[in-house]
């Protein structure tokens, strides 16, 4: 494995790990400043604006979100969801003239909440730019396997 | 089917909770409240040509919504007439000059007449033939359109599309007259949403102008924390901030934004005031208006903001913003909400977009508003199932209703008027045998 | 429980849809026809030793097939006397001398008989005894085998087993015969298949000759086409493809097949053409049948082809490729086909690998024909539920039979005349209280 | 709802499989049964200031358990009067000074009085009211402890606690003596542990002494056979060995453990003799105990082994290792049991420590005992919906019974009187219309 | 990471995307021309003569199997299936003798159709020719874990 | 990759083999003799004598288990189940000073008996010691992401 797919090997973990954990503050920090959250609504969506999305926030929207999570009025997060999120089959390719990396993996992202298991299957995609020794998320693309499908509530964040 | 005893269940100013639990009732609203009433199934830009179609259900029914040639359209049976099958999978749609069913391959024309069947010698002696009759896919459902939405009914007896509309004709008209060139066209994707409740508790909902403030509380607060921390967002956070807000907006405003009840168990909730109505106005959207209507027409138009309007019991549409949400029930405690959005034709792309980012914060299922709402009504249900009480109160500001110039009858945002007005209907639908 | 309205739902040339989704007909099914009919349930050589046994259902009921130490089959009840605990869970086999309630250890014979119980002292004075009785597996249940097959029927009275097969006895025969040693044993696995779909789809579907050529063009036209492009093709690739093309033969081809129904609901199609008979004839092993039969009877044996033959309402069974399909009905929308395969003692073994190979391309879940029959299963299956029709017709070929030489009625290959007798059969079974 | 059949069901010596199997019966169960008699909701200890609260069941119906200002407590309904919605998911707890619906913001006092709702004068000629009555929490559930431990019953009318708990008060006492410090609290976790089964298996499961030395072979000879192969067991390892022996015990130890069978379908085994009186008693709690004790009132409180003691049809307690199981029904065939755990107030660590090992051991869902009997539950469920047979035996030691002197029906261990007490209650229960 | 583990585990990632993403005619070049696609129908199945299979595929099967998939006309197919795939626990073991490479994981398979998930665990066990640098397939075998349960449709490609 | 990360994932890649083939005594012998194999019953505890486990096991009380599934009288284990394991997310840290290892991986054990599918999720963590140029097991913790929810039967070792 080559220092480049260690690397982002781990920083994925990382990623994973404090979602996981819930350490959604340090997540946010992860992100470049005008960096994307994106889930889109149809598979292999082009358009963020021409066509609605599951979820697309900037940086301030991404903070809305983790603070609506702490807020204890918030009724569908009183069940407490809880996340593990396995990754694997990770293609990486370098793109030398912007100087990102794009990085897929496939990603199931398991959902425990009110006595209940979900399972979230995607291709994620994640566009990060080396940042201090690390990379920051410039943008993170989750193609769910079934995003235009009749869906519940997506609580987590994937 | 036995019949319910309705008046010991819909009373005037509340409703037992077994209309929401019951599933025999839920049965019995399929074949009474959903295949007597007009259903929402599309608009017109879904199918533009001959031989376009789509498959999808009128409450539990599977029905091919199909263009014909000579521009009208059918709702056939979505099963053939031979063994049964189900023609289409429900949600197929694409062109074509027939239907064949993939089980033995009759072969079915656009207006559903049975045209051919391999091997018909066969049938020699026996009742099969083509054509329409016994073995077509008519079953006489009556399919009408208002201004490019498309309503289909599977009962052949009953009012006109435009006379079941009644008042609320006038906010479909809205809807339509907001495009500058007149005319909508469904653009930007669909949100399906599923939630394991009755579908009575969505359509109620969005009429309730007592929930925003307290449900959406998760969200707006933030949203106005954010707002203050940060002066200079961009165009796009703050459109977006701008969307959330109102969520919030005082008691006063929403009960001055008002509401309306119409026959058939129509209602609407906004007018003049709603919680689209302080968003800003896109002034190359603005010029396209004046120049397609003139100022004070233009003006007229974009005044009226009926925020959500309820055309029972398939739809809610909401004109401010062109979008339409449609009731799928699937069982007594599970409903499907689907979200489709239109493009005003005529308008700039930015207004779409806005509409389409309304729509991702709001509607979807990774939103930051629908999932409150969704575990609002996935605890009714389950608070219903409780016996502690029998009661579900809709005593909201009695007798505050007055006739309005349409036809109906209006009262303060926050009534129960327009819950009071879909149970009648519910009731008429029910009691007809 | 309360009865159908049989004449109802049964007529000469249709059927109602109720018959495949209405659960109370379902329970009713299990009650009357699954009680009443022989039911196969395996083959001698899964318990050639005494004690051998196999944990399996006579339609929901949970039963024990058990060798006897005098060589007979017993179909014990999977269920213990005292607390009524499930003995052994269903798909269980093994040898054992006797069965032990692993609850609290009761222990049976064989037989069924109760042989023991611990600390019996605490039963002074109850009714609890040893023996058959009131504490016995034995349920009174009938086992009666036909050259190597065994079927059992829950119900006490009835016609044997001889008399119930008919005109198809020599169907079985076929099978059979078709070993130059004149037996076959079980081999080569078992395939079990889930779908979500009425039992009677799957067994009325395989008497359907008007489907193969509309169901399975997906596999038979890319068949077609690569024959055409690969003169030169492997031998197992050519032979796969010999085996895939039948499926779209000719109407005529299937007309000339023909088709016989015969009393108790049982039919089948083929007879000395079939989708089987054209298949290549293994050198090794015509010897061995010339060897063990004499050319003629070889000859004779070999030339009868009937591709699908139905017991109803358990079992299709396809002598040209050695194998039986099994009917688990499970809900009224869910059924399960056990396909079982068979060696033919004395055949070479690539015959049996022809005839796996066969079952691998079209009886896996994972192949590439019965996919395509299961979404029809489930498609009739949700198509019936609409209203649009109460219907499914059965009405092809009338009046065009004849009786045969063994008691059967014969009709042209793709007439309903089989459907029809089955549901003949179905009503008696479900009149009789 | 119709009334079935009970003296069908229910006989002196066996009962009909309906019973475990009828959803109808469910049904009834949860409206008679569970409505009607104490069921046990948790202990003082988990709600010790006012405002504490948690959601649960009775039966099922959600409630709230709420320490009021007043030290008493209440059971309200978790259910807003207002539309329905449920006010707490069930199982969240918390300290609150009001209950607010967060649907449109009613709020209601830890009485359950509704102390507000927002926008009041839209009720204005509505019969929507502050403070109880229509529009509070308060249903009239009684609630009663008993030495910490808590019972609440739905229907107004009915024995005292005290009354109904009958000759086994004693051995809540002993639960509750056995703490140097005179009183209990929980501690150490929870365990939930759902299976696909009828209540009413674990329950009569844990009276029934015919089945360990059976069922629980599978991890008592595995331990035998270790025992005996390291001589130098750690201390912590000799323990778990220690108290998993005691399953495979004698046939005469079990029976000479003895049972009882008392009003309103309590019973019990063990007494002197259990399957825990063979336990090595921890140093320093000796101490602790005749400290506060005494030593012949020591004594005496540790002679007392029962071993599993049941109030039915909610709990079963396990004093010698101060542990309560509880009953949740979920459907016909569908059970949650918890497990509550306690620490003895003034005793070591090190008990807890070993009750808790105990717990881990047997009671968890990947233990190595408890997994075996939901099997069984599991296997009596499938065995008793064959038709095979009708009857479970409740024959075990019939007249074989004598008046204690606490007002019970003593038998010998292995009994089914403590059956025959059950159903005996549950017919009653189930018949008071 | 050895070269080789890196080299497999980039080549069966590239493989499930692939898959993933349809492209079934380029997956059919992954193979030898005798390479074997094969699911058996029984644990630990070592005959695929003598015993049925859940698939058992020649190139020329295998090319069916995805011309059948293009096919408008295949019923069960008209719901579009699409998947999502994770791989891990990779082992490796190399046998010189036949200069094979055989490369075994636990997959899981996430199939999405007609509204509804369905998830395919295996231990699947490559057998792989060095070729160019990368690896043809000589043997797939895909060892479900319920590969003699009572199983539904299995429609995708594992 | 370092040579540490690829070490454990090896190690670790090697116990799920195991496991999945229920090979259990050389499970067994993966572990120091006072390791303990312990699922806690609430997210995050931290005492194993404080509060009950789902699992808390020595040496002796694993062999108990690994005899116990050896054994033809459990009721339970009459259905055989199997499992397939998925392994991702590895997070490593050394700590010198005791020289172990402690790796913490999300795992996702599916589980088949009874013709039906379970899904077990957990971050799992391993304290592990070099021993003969491998490791051994001090504690394999498996913190189930619904470890305090309304389980059935977990019949397998996860
Ligand atoms: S069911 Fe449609 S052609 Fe036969
Ligand atoms: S239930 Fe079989 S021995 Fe008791
Ligand atoms: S439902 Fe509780 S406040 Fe309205
Ligand atoms: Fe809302
Ligand atoms: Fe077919
Ligand atoms: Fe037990």
């Amino acid at each position: 494995m080559s220092t480049l797919e260690s690397a982002v090997t781990r920083f994925l973990a990382h990623e994973a790990d404090l979602l996981d954990r819930q350490a959604l503050e340090e997540w946010l920090a992860l992100f470049d400043p005008d960096g994307l959250y994106w889930i889109p609504a149809a598979p292999g969506q082009t358009d963020p604006h021409g066509h609605v999305s599951l979820a697309y926030e900037s940086h301030i929207l991404r903070t809305l979100r983790v603070r609506r999570w702490r807020n204890a009025a918030a009724l569908s997060l009183q069940q407490a969801p809880r996340t593990v999120r396995h990754l694997s089959n990770l293609l990486i390719t370098e793109t030398p003239e912007d100087e990102t990396v794009r990085a897929t993996a496939s990603v199931l992202v398991a959902e425990y909440a009110r006595e209940a298991l979900q399972h979230y299957h995607s291709r994620t995609t994640w566009t990060l730019r080396p940042r201090d020794g690390r990379f920051s998320i410039a943008l993170k693309r989750v193609d769910l396997i079934n995003c235009d499908g009749a869906l519940s509530d997506i609580l987590v964040v994937l | 089917m036995r019949d319910p005893d309705l008046e010991e269940l819909i009373l005037p100013d509340r409703v037992h909770r077994r209309v929401y639990t019951d599933p025999h009732l839920f049965t019995l609203e399929m074949e009474r409240v959903f295949r007597r009433a007009w259903l929402y199934v599309g608009h017109d830009s879904q199918i533009p040509e001959p031989g376009d179609y789509f498959a999808t259900r009128l409450g539990s029914e599977p029905v091919l919504i199909v263009r014909q040639r000579d521009g009208g359209v059918r709702a056939l049976a979505n099963r053939c007439r031979h063994k049964g099958m189900q023609i289409a999978p429900d949600g197929a749609r694409g062109r074509t000059s027939s239907f064949r069913c993939g089980y033995h391959g009759w072969l079915y024309g656009l207006d559903g007449a049975l045209r051919a069947f391999p091997a018909a010698a066969g049938y020699k002696g026996a009742p099969v033939r083509a054509g329409h009759g016994d073995f077509g896919l008519d079953q006489g459902a009556r399919v009408e359109a208002y201004r490019g939405f498309l309503f289909a009914r599977l009962h052949k007896e009953g009012p006109s599309l435009a006379h079941w509309l009644g008042p609320l004709r006038s906010s479909l008209d809205n809807f339509v007259d907001r495009a500058p060139a007149g005319a909508v066209e469904v653009a930007g994707g669909v949100f399906r949403y599923r939630h394991k409740a009755n579908w009575k508790f969505f359509v109620e909902n969005t009429l309730d102008l007592l929930h925003p403030m307290v449900v959406h509380q998760s969200a707006t607060r933030p949203a106005a924390a954010l707002n203050a921390e940060h002066p200079d967002l961009s165009e796009a956070d703050a459109r977006a901030i701008a969307m959330l807000l109102p969520f919030e907006a005082s008691y006063d405003f929403f009960e001055d934004m008002g509401q309306r009840g119409a026959p058939f168990g129509h209602g609407e909730v906004g007018n003049r005031l709603s919680m689209h109505s302080g968003y800003d106005l896109d002034k190359e959207y603005w010029a396209s208006m004046v120049e397609a209507y003139g100022q004070d027409r233009a003006k007229e138009i974009l005044a009226v903001s009926r925020s959500n309007s309820v055309l029972y019991p398939s739809i809610m549409f909401k004109a401010p913003v062109s979008l339409v949400r449609v009731v799928k029930p699937v069982a007594v405690d599970e409903t499907v909400i689907e979200t489709w959005h239109f493009r005003l034709k005529g308008a700039p792309d930015a207004l779409l977009a806005r509409n389409l980012h309304y729509s991702t914060l709001v509607n979807s299922c990774a939103g930051l508003v629908g999932p409150d709402d969704h575990e609002a009504y996935q605890r009714l249900q389950s608070g219903l199932a409780a016996q502690a009480s029998d009661w579900v109160w809709l005593a909201r500001h009695p007798g505050k209703e007055a006739p309005d110039a349409e036809g109906a009858r209006a009262g303060p945002g926050s009534s129960d008027l327009v819950h009071r007005t879909m149970f009648a209907a519910w009731r008429d639908y029910m009691e007809a045998a």
